[in-house]
């Protein structure tokens, strides 16, 4: 199809710090402003342990400072929080928190889903 | 009308992970119902474009890549991932049909798909 | 809208992703390829979660056929080949989800 | 005879050899390095089968801290740098089994 | 140390096909006899699926026909089995089924451990 | 008293997994507490070698390779993997102290270790 601009969720599912993985997904996501696309990140299951507070955040300083700067939302699932046991204290300022419904809202409203 | 396309981000490398063969007999099976393709080598996924793979018996995943560019696949490679493997940012050691670009284009390939896959672990 | 989710491997995600969209009556199968297949093999501790989510679950054929499972599936599973992969993702199904 | 498993990842059958080797009355120890730090994470759902094998485990401080789980542990662990690690692998321990 | 010939235990950990690892084991299992060392083979965890009769065993065939030539033994833990409810009938006829105890004996007995 | 060895098979590639990161730091402690240090890069492990990689701001994986081998780490490696992933079978593109040959090699290294370990997935 030719180029249109779209709403781009990263949906990031894996740890942190093992693999590369979800640290390029805060990467792509950035790429995402490079088109004008809308990029929306979400964290899922064992990826909630990549909005951990006391982390080493080097791997993804940049990245996320960079998405910050250009506004996308950062959302993580209630429930997967919940059956890792962190509270919203423990992570990140800018993450929201979504129910269940926010989150399939978040498949909904985005046209590309890229997974991490 | 336009026909659809798919989009693949292939983030592994060949042999070691089955993630390679079933990326090719997809893009074939696309292909033979006239979809178009565009592919992201992304992470080890840049390693299926090296040059002069030998992993007999089986068949180069580099011979697979070019079959697929032939056909009309399009493939762009990340920069950053080809010189962090010590790949000649010259493309001397990579299959020609294969763009060593960036993100951005990455982000030009979403902006063009309709459906679109990623291939990890 | 019906939604496909590709599997191949990480299904720690799927019964919250299902669940979250049939919250709001989004219709959603499940494809699974490569090491994905083992989910419906009868020894998998997590294969009754996925049978009650009663979902309609294709599997490419060619990955369980090879991996000797075909005759160990947990429940009715939809074998099929690549070319109704493509059908599946490119014409059936409105949006895709690879875990 | 006292045996060192050296675990980065692949839990699955931690349980099984543990208790295997207790079963002839071999020590066993556990090293957790890398993502396998989270096993001992109190989010991690089988943190408190780990916790009842009642073994002494260990855990590369490093990778503890930078996952940033330092203060989420489910229970005691010691924390050792790499001499240390080099320590207990080449000279307290006997046998090695990575996993 | 000087070299001394082996006991060694290849440790099938892992599951066939998806990934490469549990297939290399099989090769490196034969390697071992290139220095006349005792090999065995045990199969545990997920790794048991890689002994079905009914799989595609092109990947292992030249490896598990030369091991057997050699007269290596290929053993599998019955707990595990069970876990993944596959019968003795189900496997390849030259695996040894060991109990817990026969299991503790197969790292007891050997030297090293080389896991896949 | 002899010196016990450390014997390491890695299977996975740089950058992509912390296995890299965790290896090295390993062998430079075991160095440090004067042990000997065997290695095999079997599978993706053979890419740790591999000349050229630029992770800038990465340290190069292929650095780190040629700095053990100096402190008296053996290294060989997997021929028939580094054939199958494009390598120059004469070593050009290789760290030059990383010997390529097969797994009777792998087997001659597990005859003179002491203590075995496996970095996988």
């Amino acid at each position: 199809m030719d180029f249109r601009e779209r709403n781009v969720l990263i949906l990031i599912a894996s740890k942190p710090f093992g693999k590369i993985f979800a640290a390029e997904g805060w990467r792509a996501a950035v790429g995402m402003f490079g088109m004008d696309h809308s990029a929306q990140m979400l964290f899922v299951g064992d990826g909630v342990y990549g909005l951990l507070n006391d982390q080493d955040t080097v791997p993804i300083r940049m990245f996320k400072s960079t998405f910050e700067s250009f506004d996308g939302r950062i959302c993580v699932s209630k429930k997967s929080l919940d059956e890792k046991k962190i509270t919203p204290e423990e992570i990140f300022d800018e993450v929201e928190v979504l129910d269940e419904g926010d989150v399939a809202k978040a498949f909904v409203e985005n046209d590309v889903v890229i997974t991490f | 009308m336009e026909k659809k396309t798919l989009g693949i981000l292939l983030m592994t490398s060949p042999y070691t992970f089955q993630n390679s063969h079933t990326f090719y007999n997809l893009c074939k099976a696309a292909l033979q119902k006239e979809y178009a393709v565009k592919v992201f080598l992304f992470v080890d996924g840049v390693n299926n474009a090296k040059l002069n793979q030998d992993p007999d018996p089986d068949r180069p995943m580099n011979d697979k890549l070019l079959e697929l560019a032939n056909e009309g696949v399009e493939f762009q490679a990340c920069g950053l991932c080809t010189s962090a493997r010590g790949f000649d940012q010259r493309g001397s050691d990579f299959v020609e049909s294969v763009e060593v670009s960036g993100l951005t284009e990455f982000a030009e390939q979403i902006g063009e798909v309709d459906r679109f896959l990623t291939f990890s672990i | 809208m019906k939604y496909l989710i590709w599997l191949s491997n990480n299904y720690i995600s799927v019964r919250e992703i299902v669940s979250s969209l049939r919250s709001i009556d989004v219709e959603v199968e499940l494809l699974l390829i490569q090491d994905g297949v083992y989910l419906v093999d009868k020894g998998c501790s997590a294969s009754n979660e996925i049978k009650e989510l009663k979902l309609k679950i294709h599997a490419l054929k060619h990955h369980v056929e090879e991996r000797g499972i075909t005759e160990r599936l947990a429940f009715d599973v939809n074998l099929i080949d690549y070319p109704e992969v493509i059908n599946i993702l490119m014409e059936k199904a409105d949006k895709v989800i690879s875990l």
